[in-house]
């Protein structure tokens, strides 16, 4: 055998300090209750709660501890050398905090709302321990430092994922989780094929405010374009951008935990994240805008936003509406990417967390509405509003959010991104905001307008929980929806204070366009 | 201290022959403490290779050509650690296996040890003869515990395996008369630097020969026809050895006669034609497996399709000494050991399903999810490896075979192996969605001994951890 | 010609012989036979060709002897599979019958 | 006179190598192929090759051929019912049974074209090889005086490549494991199948096998000695006491089986136990195999000898495992 046909160097970490293990304690705070909780026996659901409250909580208390060594301009960044020139990095930057508190709060009320949930029903050992690898691996994408860690994530999120879709075990849960991963393990291995790709033309590909591809010279513009073609294939898979978008409605047949989840931060948000690192980290946005890969993108998420509020406006049961008018919303997110400019920026930006508190919060309801009613179908909710006065309007909020009513989180993205429209100089994106918003206004008004202002026609489909005290539901199913309510009216209330999502974003768009102050 | 590299080879013959003395059946505990003395041996041995460099080692004296020599290098030592790492969890597997299932248990451990003998013998030979004479002796090992279950399924398994073998072997040994008959000798280190494009004829054909002989006994596409009721038919301890580490062994050879010995006479038409017919299986193979509806000749033919990446490093590897033919030899070595520890793991797993569920039909194995989820962990992390997703060892082997197409610009190998990854992912789903589903009626779940679950749950987690310490597997295998 | 060569000439006709017989024909027994005389087709050509120049060569003749053996053992277990998978069909028709 | 004698050998060997592969009749087979094999001796002698000649004539075509005569009233015609019709074979396809399709067709004339270009390359290239770069012979003649023995062949098999016969004896004792698995591992109380032609044409008289028996002994010690400076050894010898018990079982004088109890597993892994004992007994001087010269001539004896007895006990076992098998 010849002489530098392997690598001598394939050494580990040496020594690792407390701001590098910080990320990986992060990991391994809903890794290892993942792992115990799978080995546990079904029937110790005490142990179980104990373990996943305390990874939740312990979760929340290492981002606390980043997000406010950032802010004194520490930084936190693992690495480990899988081969030679490909090495697993963790890095807490702006960005990656944003999407990693964003996962680690709502996980915290979704793990409330799934123990409330799941009450009494079987395989909840399974459950808990995939859920908790779900959440790992959305943490992984999260701070993933370079597009190699980020694949390997986004891949572990697929395989976490599967088996919390197929959970009932049903012949439509089968299906959906079929679908689901013949669409997602397709996306992934194009987007594997991008990401060796682009790691053979630059050697290692560390997301780098600015970008990176820029250090390669003109020759390489053609093979930079397919390349984003294959990582934005990829990664729309996820993101759910049309015409990729076809096993999101069918997921929808998960538990209410998992839809939820899967809506607001895990699944489809790591896609439309993957999009926010590739375009301002990987080619950065400016080099992006010179390839002209910036309007095909707009086009793209133009187009899913219209189809998606299209679709949903047909769809008579309640989940399925959600979902296509998820497709539609996260499509915000890679269009405020695509409009080159720190506004248009800071709306795809703040989207990504708007997205995720408005959608939790109705999927959360419509988990309540099945749970306690019986309720699938929008038809079936006439007069429920008064039999779950709170539940209804959590959703209210939520849906209204997601329309743009002012002051709600949902307006201040969209007025980022009509100001990023016309910064950018594509005044033609204000018109698909505005088809958007009508559309939205078309398919939740309806729901709403049947939840409060029609009387009860027929008896509930099923009522499991009955009226206790006052109470309309248990506590478990009640509390997560009103907390994130109650965000939704927040942090559109008060998104011009420090620390909001909204001055998060601002941080992180100051860092991507250098002369910009917002 | 023990020379590791003699004793790899006279460990296992010793307890393989104590065992056969000591009756039918007996030998278990023999064999389990002699193959955890042979993983230290190798581990010295691959310690030694990495801190010295490659070894001969010149048998009774005499040294080539006169005497037979042993070599080891990066690479033998490596698939020596390949081969003691998988065969002793499965050694603790099959003590539990043969407890509980008694058909084909009389004389496994005897051959299990004649089996391991032959392939450390083969792993560190250096002489194309002595080859010869290693590649017999793990034939017929591996045809015996094919048909040790006396089955008609099996009988006739090993039959047809024999005969491929044989043939395979055969072509082999024509080889090595027309190598001797050209150069007077059968040393590798003799042949190699005497051997180059201007060679005569016979030794064209001989290299023809020796690689149609060792695809053969491989099972590359198209001569996998004997793999699938071969593997899929016999017991899983033994099921798990062959499909691990048995192709293996051949596949060693063709790597090591392909750079060490027949490099100058390659042709880019040759290479090409092998990494066709490493295409060819890796479709062939996953649509078939995705075809089975029993679940051990789905593992088997996945088998057949994991071969095929194994020879997509041949036409990678044409320019050598670039870094697209390093990081190709790379990701086929790592694809070897990845799939080696990974199907041993799922083989496994699969006879402990079909032990506790006593069928293995795909379509009826409702409730395994809940009542074997062990091994039902084991299975899918094993899939992980065979679909090539990370953190596995099969990710870093695709990862860096793709590298190396792209780096030389061969792009049809990359859709293969990107194809080949979904439909390993479309048969791994298969058999987990069915894992999903309720228990049948009226199934009985015999409860399962934790020492048949947890060795093939170790074997699958190495799969998978491999990926992460890939660096210091492919700087042992850079050493020699 | 040496006698060697021509030996080494006849043991390439066996072995073609013994390759199209373990192809085409069907009988294990006569697959077996195919084999034995590729084997044997292979041992003239490495003795044969080993003495092309006249003189007995040790090395090829102690290797050949090894050969043989391994021939045998192989024929041995060849045969025992055989004869098993034979009373399989047999006890098949029985049961069938 | 020489050129004639080899043309008219090599002519028989390829015409009763062919018949046996293409006669119908699978006893014709059998007999053509022991023909074949005493012919294969004789062209060893032909190629100053006494110890392949030995070897052939009593492995290759008498035990070989015992074994296949053996096996052949079990493997002979299709497959039997009980109600004595005869039917299609369903297991194993009986030769001549009704015109192949089409694939078949093409795929045999494919076989037999690569057959023919197979043997035309081989010969091509035989005749246009030149003569080889390294002499082993020369290396041999000059290592002669360090082997312990005086016969070059033995000093080759159990001295300079005493590895290779290390790995070959464990592959005989390899393939009598394998068919006492195979043999001996049915269930019990199956009912037993008794062969149709039986073993008739094997009969030998108790006689002759109670005067042929101790004299083969005798020649087995003889082979064994003179294997130190002449043709012979322990192959030789082994398969000359293994056609002594492959006579006395087909005499009746002893019983065939599948089950060898621990005394006889002892003799047959006893020749390869005394190699890796010597193997590994070395190893403290040297490395593997490496005999102490003055050692080497009394240690290849011992090897010998326990190979000679473990060789002879398993040749043998491999016909009274087989023949046992089918009488149980």
């Amino acid at each position: 055998m010849g002489e530098g046909l392997g690598v001598r160097d394939g050494r580990g970490v040496v020594s690792v300090t407390v701001n590098e293990t910080l990320p990986l304690l992060v990991l391994a705070s809903s890794l290892i209750p993942g792992l115990v909780i799978f080995s546990l026996p079904e029937e110790r659901h005490g142990l179980r709660r104990a373990f996943n409250l305390t990874g939740a909580v312990l979760k929340l208390l290492f981002i606390a501890i980043m997000l406010w060594g950032v802010l004194h301009g520490e930084s936190y960044v693992f690495r480990y050398s899988v081969l030679p020139g490909l090495e697993l990095v963790f890095k807490a930057d702006a960005l990656a905090l944003l999407f990693v508190t964003l996962s680690a709060v709502l996980w915290f009320f979704t793990t409330l709302y799934a123990i409330g949930y799941l009450e009494g029903s079987p395989h909840r050992s399974r459950f808990f321990g995939f859920f908790s690898l779900c959440v790992t691996a959305t943490v992984g994408v999260a701070m993933a430092g370079n597009l190699f860690t980020f694949f390997v994530f986004y891949e572990l999120l697929t395989l976490s994922t599967y088996p919390l879709v197929v959970h009932r075990g049903t012949p439509a849960a089968l299906r959906a989780g079929g679908v689901y991963l013949a669409y997602t393990l397709t996306g992934g291995a194009v987007l594997l094929a991008g990401v060796v790709w682009l790691y053979g033309l630059l050697g290692q590909v560390e997301f780098t405010q600015g970008g990176v591809a820029s250090t390669l010279g003109p020759e390489y513009a053609g093979q930079l374009r397919m390349i984003f073609f294959l990582l934005i294939a990829g990664l729309g898979v996820k993101a759910a951008l049309v015409p990729l978008h076809g096993w999101l409605p069918q997921a929808m047949v998960a538990p209410a935990p998992v839809s939820a989840l899967l809506h607001a931060v895990a699944v489809v948000k790591a896609g439309a994240f993957g999009i926010v690192r590739v375009v301002y980290e990987v080619y950065g946005v400016e080099f992006a805008q010179s390839l002209s890969l910036l309007v095909p993108l707009a086009v793209v998420a133009s187009l899913t936003i219209v189809w998606g509020s299209l679709r949903a406006l047909f769809q008579d049961d309640l989940k399925r509406r959600l979902a296509y008018s998820t497709i539609s919303q996260v499509s915000y997110i890679a269009l405020g990417v695509a409009l080159f400019g720190p506004v248009g920026t800071l709306g795809g930006i703040v989207h990504l967390v708007h997205q995720g508190i408005m959608k939790i919060t109705l999927f959360f309801c419509a988990g309540n509405y099945a749970e306690t009613l019986g309720i699938h179908k929008v038809s079936d909710m006439d007069g429920v509003g008064w039999r779950m006065p709170w539940t209804t309007a959590a959703f209210t909020i939520g849906a209204l959010g997601m329309i743009g009513v002012p002051p709600l989180a949902g307006f201040i993205s969209k007025w980022y991104l009509g100001l990023g429209a016309l910064e950018a100089g594509m005044p033609w994106v204000l018109a698909v905001l505005a088809v958007s918003t009508l559309l939205n206004a078309a398919y939740f008004l309806p729901i709403l307008h049947r939840a409060w202002f029609r009387p009860q026609t027929a008896p509930w489909p099923a009522e499991n929980i009955p009226m206790k005290n006052g109470r309309e539901t248990a506590w478990l199913l009640l509390l997560p929806p009103l907390v994130t309510a109650a965000a939704t009216l927040l942090v559109g209330l008060f998104a011009a204070s420090p620390l909001s999502p909204l001055d998060w974003a601002k941080l992180v768009a100051a860092r991507e366009y250098l002369n910009w102050a917002p | 201290m023990l020379d590791p590299l003699p004793w790899l080879i006279l460990l296992p013959l010793f307890w393989a022959t104590l065992a056969f003395v000591r009756g039918p059946g007996r030998g278990g505990r023999l064999a389990v403490a002699g193959l955890l003395l042979q993983l230290a041996l190798a581990g010295g041995l691959a310690r030694q290779v990495a801190g010295e460099g490659e070894r001969v080692y010149a048998v009774g004296g005499w040294g080539a050509p006169l005497g037979i020599d042993l070599a080891v290098d990066g690479l033998s030592a490596v698939m020596l650690l390949l081969a003691q790492a998988v065969a002793l969890p499965l050694a603790v597997y099959a003590r539990a296996y043969y407890a509980a299932h008694e058909e084909g248990a009389r004389y496994f451990w005897p051959l299990a040890g004649a089996l391991l003998a032959a392939m450390n013998a083969l792993f560190l030979a250096a002489d194309v003869f002595n080859l010869y004479v290693t590649l017999e002796l793990l034939g017929l090992a591996a045809v015996g515990l094919v048909a040790a279950s006396g089955g008609a399924g099996p009988v006739t398994a090993a039959l047809r395996y024999l005969m491929a073998t044989l043939l395979g072997s055969g072509a082999y040994l024509l080889g090595v008369a027309l190598l001797y008959g050209a150069y007077g000798s059968v040393s590798l280190s003799i042949l190699a630097p005497l051997l180059g494009a201007d060679a005569p004829l016979a030794v064209f054909l001989a290299a023809a020969l020796m690689l149609l002989g060792l695809m053969l006994k491989t099972a590359l596409f198209p001569f996998h026809f004997w793999l699938p009721p071969a593997h899929g038919g016999a017991p899983a301890p033994v099921s798990a050895l062959l499909s691990a580490l048995v192709v293996k062994a051949s596949f060693y050879l063709i790597l090591r006669l392909w750079l060490d010995l027949f490099a100058p006479l390659a042709t880019v038409a040759a290479a090409q034609l092998l990494g066709l017919l490493g295409a060819a299986a890796i479709l062939w193979g996953s649509l078939m497996a995705l075809a089975q509806t029993r679940l051990k000749m789905l593992v088997a033919y996945s088998t057949v399709a994991q071969i095929g990446y194994l020879f997509l490093l041949f036409p990678l590897a044409t320019d050598t000494g670039s870094v697209a033919s390093a990081s190709a030899i790379q990701g086929g070595v790592m694809q070897a050991l990845s799939h080696g520890l990974a199907k041993a793991a799922m083989f496994a797993a699969a006879g402990t399903v079909i032990l506790s569920l006593g069928r293995d039909d795909i379509a009826r194995l409702g409730g395994v999810s809940s009542r074997l989820p062990l091994t039902l962990f084991t299975f899918a992390l094993a899939g992980v490896t065979l679909m090539g997703l990370p953190p596995s060892g099969g990710f870093t082997a695709k990862w860096l075979l793709m590298s190396s197409a792209m780096h030389s610009g061969q792009w049809g190998w990359v859709v293969v192996m990107i194809l080949g990854g979904l439909l390993a992912a479309a048969y791994v789903f298969k058999v987990l969605r069915q894992a999903f589903l309720p228990v049948e009626a009226g199934t009985q779940f015999k409860p399962v001994p934790r020492l048949l679950e947890w060795p093939a749950f170790l074997l699958a987690l190495a799969s998978l951890l491999l990926g992460l310490r890939a660096g210091e597997v492919l700087g042992l295998l850079g050493a020699g | 010609m040496s006698a060697g060569l021509l030996y080494a000439l006849a043991g390439a006709a066996l072995f073609a012989f013994g390759v199209a017989g373990l192809i085409l024909r069907s009988h294990p027994l006569r697959k077996i036979l195919a084999f034995n005389v590729m084997g044997s087709g292979a041992f003239l050509v490495l003795v044969g060709l080993g003495q092309r120049d006249g003189t007995a060569d040790p090395v090829p003749q102690a290797m050949v002897l090894t050969g043989i053996v391994v021939s045998i053992a192989a024929t041995a277990l060849a045969l025992a599979l055989a004869r098993r998978q034979r009373e399989h069909g047999n006890d098949k028709e029985e049961r069938d019958a | 006179m020489n050129l004639a004698f080899d043309l008219l050998l090599i002519a028989a060997l390829l015409w009763s190598a062919g018949r046996a592969l293409t006669t119908p009749d699978l006893f014709r087979a059998v007999v053509l192929f022991i023909v074949f094999g005493l012919l294969m001796a004789l062209a060893w002698a032909r190629l100053d090759a006494p110890d392949i000649a030995l070897a052939e004539a009593a492995i290759g075509a008498g035990l070989t051929g015992a074994l296949l005569l053996d096996a052949l009233g079990h493997l002979r015609g299709p497959v039997r019912r009980k109600s004595g019709l005869i039917a299609p074979s369903t297991v194993m396809s009986s030769e001549g049974a009704g015109p192949p399709a089409f694939p078949t067709y093409f795929l045999n004339g494919l076989a037999i074209v690569l057959a023919v270009a197979l043997g035309l390359a081989l010969a091509g290239a035989l005749l246009l090889l030149p003569e080889p770069a390294i002499s082993l012979p020369r290396e041999v003649a000059a290592a002669m005086d360090a082997s312990g023995v005086a016969h070059p062949v033995t000093a080759v098999l159990l001295n300079f490549r005493g590895y290779d016969t290390l790995l070959e004896v464990a592959v005989l004792w390899l393939a009598l494991l394998g068919v006492l698995a195979v043999a001996g591992g049915r269930a019990p109380g199956r009912a037993p199948v008794t062969p149709r032609s039986a073993r008739a044409s094997l009969k030998v008289p108790r006689l002759l096998a109670r005067v042929l028996a101790p004299l083969a002994l005798l020649v087995a010690g003889y082979l064994l000695w003179a294997g130190a400076h002449q043709p012979g050894g322990a192959f030789q010898a082994g398969a000359v006491l293994a056609a002594a018990a492959v006579l006395l079982n087909l005499a009746g004088l002893l019983p065939g089986g599948a089950t060898p109890r621990w005394v006889l597993r002892a003799g047959l892994g006893f020749g390869l136990l005394v190699f890796l004992a010597v193997a590994a007994a070395v190893m403290g001087q040297g490395v593997l195999l490496q005999y102490p010269p003055a050692w080497a001539g009394a240690l290849i004896m011992l090897i010998e000898t326990g190979l000679t007895l473990s060789i002879g006990l398993t040749l043998a076992g491999l016909f009274l495992a087989l023949s046992g098998a089918s009488r149980q």
